[in-house]
């Protein structure tokens, strides 16, 4: 009997599995359709309009995504624990206007002591949501709409008629959206980091994996003894701290910051999130797929842009797209469920 | 996500009503004290008596707006209005003013002030404010002449559009691409000037070699502003030079042009505000571009609201009435007046502004 | 009646610690006591099996162990130390590991994920590698025997996978202490005898584990030693080599089963649903069976085997692929549970919270639910009505609560397994559907509502109840269809039906100990 | 909201319990009781209470001119407040409405400009309302998939098409007689006309939820679709009609929108939909689904609209509004929670307390 534990010769599944299962999960992969999509798009339209690829053209793209890439990625660590924070475009416009303010008080702070501040100052604002959402345990979609007038009314009564433009700022930090390096703005890289960073957290260490087991079942997770409360709290923070970084690069690329900065931008953020393949009800999705949906839905404003079309249709065109999406992670999943209950069948 | 479905209490409902209710009060005690955008004058002038006018701009905290109220509370202290109010939306959406002017109506205020987001949207109770008792001075943005006492215009619609052409085409030598950036598609002073513009740019042989490809709108939101300069980049390769008369849109097309490598290679000019165009003037993005004294809008709108509230003038062409400092002006045709020339700012000048 | 009231016997070697021991531990819910005297002493490499039937308390002590309940009394300890478990974590940590009966994975992670969560291996720069995840998970399943492949994701397995991954997670854990719930209700025979040859070698490790399980031949075939409770109290432990399992079920009990079940006989009369060939894919396949007015048809099995489902998918709440559901002559539309209710049929479900009520409505209105369309005037609900009709089912049923008004949550589970009852006879049923009909009511009302569905018998409505708890399903049924692994695998008359036959319908491992 | 659609068994079965979870949890209230003390009740007693505060305290409040410039302004939230309060009970969510309203708004627009008669014009616009509701009903009810991504989704997708159609166009010139029909009063009372449609639409939905069988199935819906299709309620169908209903009642509003402002615009709206949503959980209609009222949705839209009005009235600038508005949101739910989790601490103190007195 004590030789169940070395027993070697059950069924072992066949060693070329690795093989076919890396292509397997390649095209299981939620991320591919996007950047299908994404690659198509940018391919008509230089095609049709080859100014769309100069390097000035690329850096648009990328710098257009940029922003709204950081913010969708916090926003996937909620959506994965299935929460939600509307409240990021007002985060972002108390943010950037404080970086204006910091500038005006002090022209000569170091820029990365403006990074650190702007994202300490974004970390207290989401931290604010994530103690509200977890200690009162009331739905974040409630409280995040409450703070998305609240934190829009602090903005508009600090701010007031006040603005700040970017000639208030000191060259170096407007430069920063400006200049390249190896092509791509060094902003872009800012979020590509992050964008690595938050992939390699969800996916490579365990507070990351967390953060999916509490969507994929709250109930499993409590009793598994993952503190559920800490980690969707940290979740808020983080996605608070992203929208900071959002806020401070915001202020870096456009002229003016005040009031009314970042109105709105919520929908767009939960509509690159759902595109990008992350799953409204939690559980399931990638930073990566998300950071990609951004791109995509940026790029169509351009791309109708350059292509000369009425730029009515984009808002339309957006819809259709997250609809699509949501359309086929239903197709996918009862394709597998269906499978999975065919093969079931015949092992009986 | 809302699956936290964990908390289902039912009680501390007293405690949230009472709460609730706290909330409520205290919001009130804290605008009956110190509301940021009401000031009492100090001395209400002879003859005045108790007559209030209130300013309700496109939407509130925005920069040039500022401006333009600043001069409009210095007019009515000036002309002797008991108190001058400023309330207005957050967003500049159609419908959005339509509630202030009720409640304007409602508080019984003289004289009504406005720039109107869209001509037909505030008209019903415009309508409603003026049986009421009310005059309506429109400013800056004119609403439907049916809804309104008075228009007073920053400076003859034409001299504005055929300043804006005559920069556009010194800048780009005469001929070549060139686009307009406006703020909304309904704004009705932007319109007017740029039917104006396209009516020039038709007519005068001096501007044959010019064409207009394109006009875009940037909501006068700073970041669709910006896609949009930056749109017009790439869907017209050959372009020339923008116009963007609007200070939020000139700011925005700036910015993205002086962090582009469109810079100094297309031109700009337009309708902006000094302290924020400095910048780029200094950088060489935009050579030259005008405007009017934004203060002196909003002061001779109260002087015009105060003449029309004690009857001096009724708004029929060739009225007069001094508005203090800036001495005699006289109503038009349309009920329409006319500020002032406009200003072209540039490198040398524009350090002598300040606003 | 034999008296083992070595309730104050804690290991009989005496000189060894045990691995964790529990002592008098207490806990109560509001008003309902769900453990009296919790009472368990674990040995390094042992294998202690705890028994009692549904509602004995079994339950509540696992959770107490696993840290999800906190006693309000009673001593803790493990390996010598006093123990007061916060959480989860700290009582993994402290070493034990439960497996639950109804296993819960996370439904989007891999398989080896869902092993290794909280605890994955890390690579380089200290970051999950995924690789010697998927490795070690694979060599779990190699020393199990099965074939999961851990890098697909859990949705969609079948319970008998979800178990194994249970398994797998525990084992991987190097418990102490592993805590067995029931881990065998899903699994076949094979699978059985696999699990238990890992149960034994990890014993031989000195591990000490502690296994709940409904069956006696595995409880005598595993067992080193079997602690019996009643009632949410302690009663014996003795070692599985003094004792015969009658002795057991006499201890478990307490009573004798024939009184338990206060079943009178009734006129049976037409048959009043016909199940054709009902087949659904991966589910359950060829159902045929019969169930005439006045009739007890008891679908017994384990849990898995596929009888609920096949019950819901008579209902109209789920779809079948073939076959066809006859109701009084008629044949009934599949998956609209709308006409069926109206042709005659009711369901009282098995997870009353979820199913069966509506917790948060009042008593008045859970009733009614079920005639929505009855009481109502010009297409308007008459308040007035609704509110006599619930009034008299509830008398009728004895329904113990202060006003028809009061939300249902705050009634006990045996109240409120009364309402969802009234609710069905309400609408004056042809045949009544009942899926565990005393699951987690207390000893008392559940005779109560034997006799309330031996009466509705009685009256002549056909009753198709589904049980685990075997001596229910000899006490009521008039026939037994025993399923196992989505077939029907018996048919049984009252007389033929006794545990031997159903066990061994119900496994395929020939079940003859008892 | 409350459904995942994973088929796994992930019963919670370690951490529920069925047995109750609290000594202290509180015992059900009788009729009266229930109507007095009930989520919602506090939502009409503030309502009263800010009114008789903002008559006393703001000048010419109590006046029937307020009464009828705040009805007007809250009309187009009242209307879809009533569908959505249907949605939100069953559980789901509809963030399309503002959008439906834009769409119908621009598509009567292009109509009349267009030369079509005024009356077909308005009819077209509500079926296209109530085709937009189809839709909706269509991805979630018949298709299953979940409502708050398809109406983020519809939200853009309606909006986009109100731009693809009146463009950024405005369309302004509505026939006189029917603006003002929009705008009048009836007699001196100050009550807009229009609010005998508008309280027939709420007497519809206050009736449809509270005294039909259908209503009393959403209840259920929202509580658990589970315990819904036992008892014979067809969900999907369910679902499906409320969706047509809610947009069907966003294309009143919307035709409400255009007529008051004699504004027919693509961005009519935009923003409603959180308005909306705002008012109605103020009401008392729990997110989760399975609670709520007409009644206390009714006093939630009244609520933010008199605060709204009233610090008009007082000249406070919106800044105070939308925090005050979002504060009152967030104390709404916060509120009942900071109660129970002090409860439960209570509770968990008493257990331990005991726990150590016996085990010493």
């Amino acid at each position: 009997m004590s030789s169940a534990l070395d027993h070697k010769n059950a069924t072992t599944p066949a060693p070329d599995a690795g093989a076919r299962g890396a292509v397997a999960s390649l095209l299981r992969m939620r991320e591919l359709p996007v950047l299908i999509a994404l690659a198509l798009l940018v391919l008509v339209t230089y095609l049709i309009n080859p100014l769309f690829l100069t390097a000035q053209g690329v850096k648009d793209l990328l710098l257009n995504a940029t922003i709204i890439m950081i913010l969708a990625v916090g926003q996937t660590l909620l959506i994965i624990t299935r929460n939600i924070d509307l409240s990021v475009g007002s985060m972002l416009g108390l943010v950037a206007f404080g970086t204006g303010s910091l500038f005006s008080a002090m022209p000569d702070v170091p820029i990365i002591a403006v990074f650190v501040i702007g994202m300490a100052f974004g970390a207290l604002l989401g931290a604010v949501n994530g103690a509200l959402v977890t200690l009162a345990k009331v739905p974040a979609l409630v409280i995040t709409l409450g703070t998305l007038y609240v934190y829009r009314g602090l903005n508009n009564a600090w701010a007031g008629g006040k603005q700040y433009f970017a000639g208030d700022r000191p060259e170096e930090f407007g430069a920063l959206s400006v200049n390249t390096f190896l092509g791509f703005p060094v902003i872009t890289l800012l979020a590509i980091v992050v964008v690595i960073a938050v992939a390699i957290y969800m996916s490579g260490t365990r507070p990351g994996r967390d953060l999916y087991a509490i969507g994929s079942d709250p109930d499993a997770a409590t009793a598994f003894g993952i503190k559920v409360s800490k980690r969707v709290f940290l979740a808020f923070l983080a996605n608070g701290a992203l929208a900071g970084l959002a806020g401070v690069l915001y202020a870096s690329r456009f002229n003016s910051v005040g009031a009314t900065t970042g109105t709105g931008m919520e929908l767009t953020v939960v509509a690159a999130a759902v595109v990008g393949g992350v799953a409204i009800f939690g559980g399931s999705g990638s930073v990566t797929g998300a950071a990609l949906g951004a791109v995509l839905l940026t790029t169509i404003t351009s791309s109708l842009t350059a292509l000369r079309v009425d730029k009515f249709w984009q808002q339309a065109i957006v819809g259709v797209l997250i609809l699509t999406a949501i359309i086929i992670d239903r197709v996918a999943s009862l394709r597998t469920a269906k499978k999975l209950r065919i093969s079931e069948a015949r092992n009986v | 996500m809302m699956l936290n479905r964990k908390n289902k209490g039912r009680t501390g409902r007293l405690g949230s009503m009472v709460a609730i209710t706290a909330v409520a009060a205290l919001a009130l005690t804290a605008c009956n004290s110190g509301s940021a955008s009401s000031t009492d004058t100090s001395s209400p002038s002879a003859g005045g008596g108790d007559q209030k006018i209130t300013f309700i701009p496109k939407q509130l905290n925005n920069p040039y707006t500022d401006v333009v109220l600043g001069g409009g509370k210095k007019g009515a202290t000036e002309a002797g209005f008991a108190s001058s109010q400023v309330v207005g939306p957050l967003e500049a959406s159609a419908s959005s003013q339509v509630s202030f002017i009720n409640a304007e109506t409602q508080a019984g205020t003289n004289v009504i002030a406005i720039a109107a987001n869209d001509p037909d949207a505030v008209c019903t109770a415009l309508g409603e404010a003026r049986s009421a008792g009310a005059k309506i001075v429109a400013f800056d943005s004119d609403t439907n002449p049916d809804c309104r006492d008075i228009f007073i215009s920053q400076v003859v619609a034409k001299d504005v559009a055929l300043i804006q052409t005559k920069l556009i085409s010194e800048q780009i030598g005469g001929s070549g691409e060139i686009a307009i950036l406006s703020a909304t598609a309904n704004a009705t002073n932007q319109n007017e000037w740029i039917k104006y513009m396209e009516e020039e740019l038709a007519s005068n042989p001096a501007y044959k070699d010019i064409k207009l490809v394109a006009k875009v709108y940037g909501d006068d939101n700073d970041t669709k502003s910006f896609q949009e300069a930056q749109g017009l980049m790439q869907a017209h390769p050959n372009l020339k030079g923008i116009i963007s008369p609007t200070t939020v849109g000139i700011a925005a097309t700036a910015r993205y042009l002086s962090t582009s490598a469109y810079k100094g290679k297309v031109a700009l000019t337009g309708l902006g505000l000094p302290n924020e165009m400095r910048p780029f003037v200094k950088d060489g993005t935009v050579k030259e571009f005008a405007l009017w004294d934004p203060a002196q809008l909003g002061y001779v709108a109260a002087f015009a609201g105060k003449a029309l509230k004690d009857g001096k003038i009724t708004g029929a062409e060739g009225d007069t009435f001094t508005a203090g400092e800036l001495g005699e002006r006289k109503v038009e045709k349309g009920g329409l007046v006319i500020v002032g020339p406009p200003t072209v700012f540039n490198a040398e000048n524009i350090d002598k502004y300040n606003f | 009646m034999q008296q083992t009231h070595s309730s104050r016997s804690g290991p009989a070697e005496g000189e060894q610690v045990p691995v964790l021991s529990l002592s008098h531990a207490a806990k109560t819910f509001g008003p309902v006591v769900a453990l009296a005297d919790g009472t368990i002493h674990i040995e390094a490499g042992e294998i202690h099996a705890l028994v009692g039937e549904n509602g004995a308390g079994k339950s509540t002590l696992v959770k107490i162990l696993a840290g999800l309940h906190h006693p309000d009394s009673g001593d803790f300890q493990v390996a010598g130390q006093s123990v007061q478990f916060r959480n989860v974590a700290e009582s993994k940590d402290a070493g034990i590991s439960v497996i639950y009966q109804e296993p819960t994975l996370f439904p989007d992670l891999s398989v080896a994920e869902n092993i290794f969560i909280g605890r994955q291996p890390k690579g380089r720069f200290g970051l999950i590698s995924k690789a010697t995840m998927v490795r070690e998970a694979r060599k779990l399943f190699e020393r199990l025997g099965v074939p999961i492949d851990p890098t697909r994701i859990a949705e969609g397995l079948s319970i008998a996978d979800q178990q194994i991954i249970e398994i797998a997670k525990a084992i991987s854990l190097d418990a102490k202490v592993l805590v067995m719930d029931e881990p065998t209700a899903a699994l076949s025979g094979v699978e059985v005898e696999r699990l238990f040859s890992v149960a034994r070698s990890l014993r031989d490790r000195g591990t000490g584990i502690l296994f709940i399980s409904h069956r006696f031949d595995e409880v005598f075939d595993l067992c080193d030693r079997i602690t019996v409770m009643r009632d949410g109290r302690y009663i014996s432990t003795h070692r599985t080599a003094d004792v015969t399992v009658e002795q057991i079920v006499r201890e478990m009990v307490g009573r004798d089963i024939g009184a338990l079940f206060p079943k009178t006989p009734a006129e049976i009369g037409d048959v009043v649903l016909k199940v054709d060939g009902l087949s659904r894919a991966g589910v359950f396949r060829d159902i045929s069976f019969e169930v005439r007015a006045g009739e007890i048809v008891a679908l017994a099995g384990l849990v898995g085997a596929g009888r609920t489902e096949v019950a819901r998918a008579v209902f109209g709440i789920d779809p079948y692929d073939a076959g066809d559901i006859t109701f009084d002559g008629r044949k009934l539309r599949p998956r609209n549970p709308q006409v069926t209710i109206t042709a005659g049929m009711g369901f009282v479900p098995e997870d009353r919270r979820k199913q069966g009520l509506v917790m948060d409505l009042s008593v008045a209105r859970n009733v009614t639910l079920t005639l929505r369309n009855k009481y109502t005037t010009a297409g308007l609900i008459n308040g007035g009505a609704e509110r006599r009709a619930a009034q008299e089912w509830s008398k009728r049923l004895q329904v113990k609560t202060g006003s028809q008004e009061y939300a249902v949550s705050t009634l006990s589970g045996g109240n409120q397994q009364k309402v969802v009852l009234a609710k069905w006879l309400a609408t004056d049923p042809r045949l009544l559907i009942i899926d565990e009909p005393t699951r987690g009511i207390d000893v008392g009302t559940k005779s109560e509502v034997h006799r309330l569905i031996s009466d509705l018998a009685g009256r002549g409505i056909a009753i198709l109840m589904i049980s685990s708890e075997l001596p229910e399903v000899l006490g009521m049924a008039d026939r037994v269809l025993v399923m196992r692994e989505g077939r029907i695998t018996a048919e049984l008359d009252r007389a033929d039906a006794n545990p031997e036959s159903v066990m061994h319908a119900a496994t395929s491992s020939a079940g003859g100990t008892l | 909201m409350s459904e995942t659609t994973s088929t796994t068994s992930t019963a919670p079965a370690p951490v529920a319990d069925n047995t109750k979870p609290l000594a202290s949890e509180p015992k059900g209230r009788t009729g009266a009781a229930r109507i007095l003390m009930g989520r919602d009740a506090v939502t009409i007693y503030a309502l009263i209470a800010f009114l008789i505060y903002a008559a006393i305290a703001i000048p010419r409040f109590a006046s029937p001119v307020t009464t009828g410039f705040l009805l007007l302004d809250v009309i187009p939230v009242l209307l879809i407040a009533m569908p959505m309060t249907l949605i939100i009970i069953t559980g789901d969510i509809d963030l399309s409405v503002a959008s439906t309203a834009g769409l119908t708004s621009a598509l009567m627009g292009v109509l009349w400009a267009g030369g079509t008669d005024i009356w077909l014009a308005l009819a077209i616009s509500l079926l296209a309302g109530i085709a937009a509701g189809m839709f909706n009903g269509f991805l979630i009810a018949v298709l299953g998939l979940p409502s708050l991504a398809v109406t983020i989704g519809t939200l853009a997708l309606f909006r986009g098409l109100a731009l693809v159609i009146i463009g950024d166009n405005a369309v302004a010139n509505f026939p006189k007689a029917l603006t003002a029909f929009f705008t009048s009063k009836i007699g001196g009372t100050g009550i807009p006309t229009v609010m005998i449609g508008v309280v027939v639409v709420m007497v519809f939905f206050g009736v449809l939820l509270h005294f039909t069988p259908f209503g009393r199935g959403l209840y259920a819906m929202g509580y658990s679709k589970e315990a819904a299709s036992f008892v014979g309620i067809n969900v999907a169908r369910s679902k499906f009609w409320l969706y047509v209903g809610s947009g069907a009642v966003s294309a009143l509003a919307g035709i409400y929108w255009t007529l008051r402002y004699t504004s027919a615009r693509s961005d009519n709206a935009s923003g409603l939909e959180l308005a909306v949503i705002a008012a109605v959980l103020l009401g008392g209609v729990s997110i989760f689904g399975g609670k709520g009222s007409i009644p206390g949705v009714i006093a939630g839209v009244l609520l933010i609209g008199t605060l709204n009005y009233a610090l008009r009235l007082a000249r406070v600038s919106d800044v105070v509004l939308i925090t005050v508005t979002g504060l009152l949101l967030i104390l709404s739910v916060v509120a009942p929670s900071i109660g129970s989790a002090i409860r439960q601490w209570r509770h968990t103190r008493r257990v331990r307390r005991s726990f150590t007195r016996k085990a010493t």
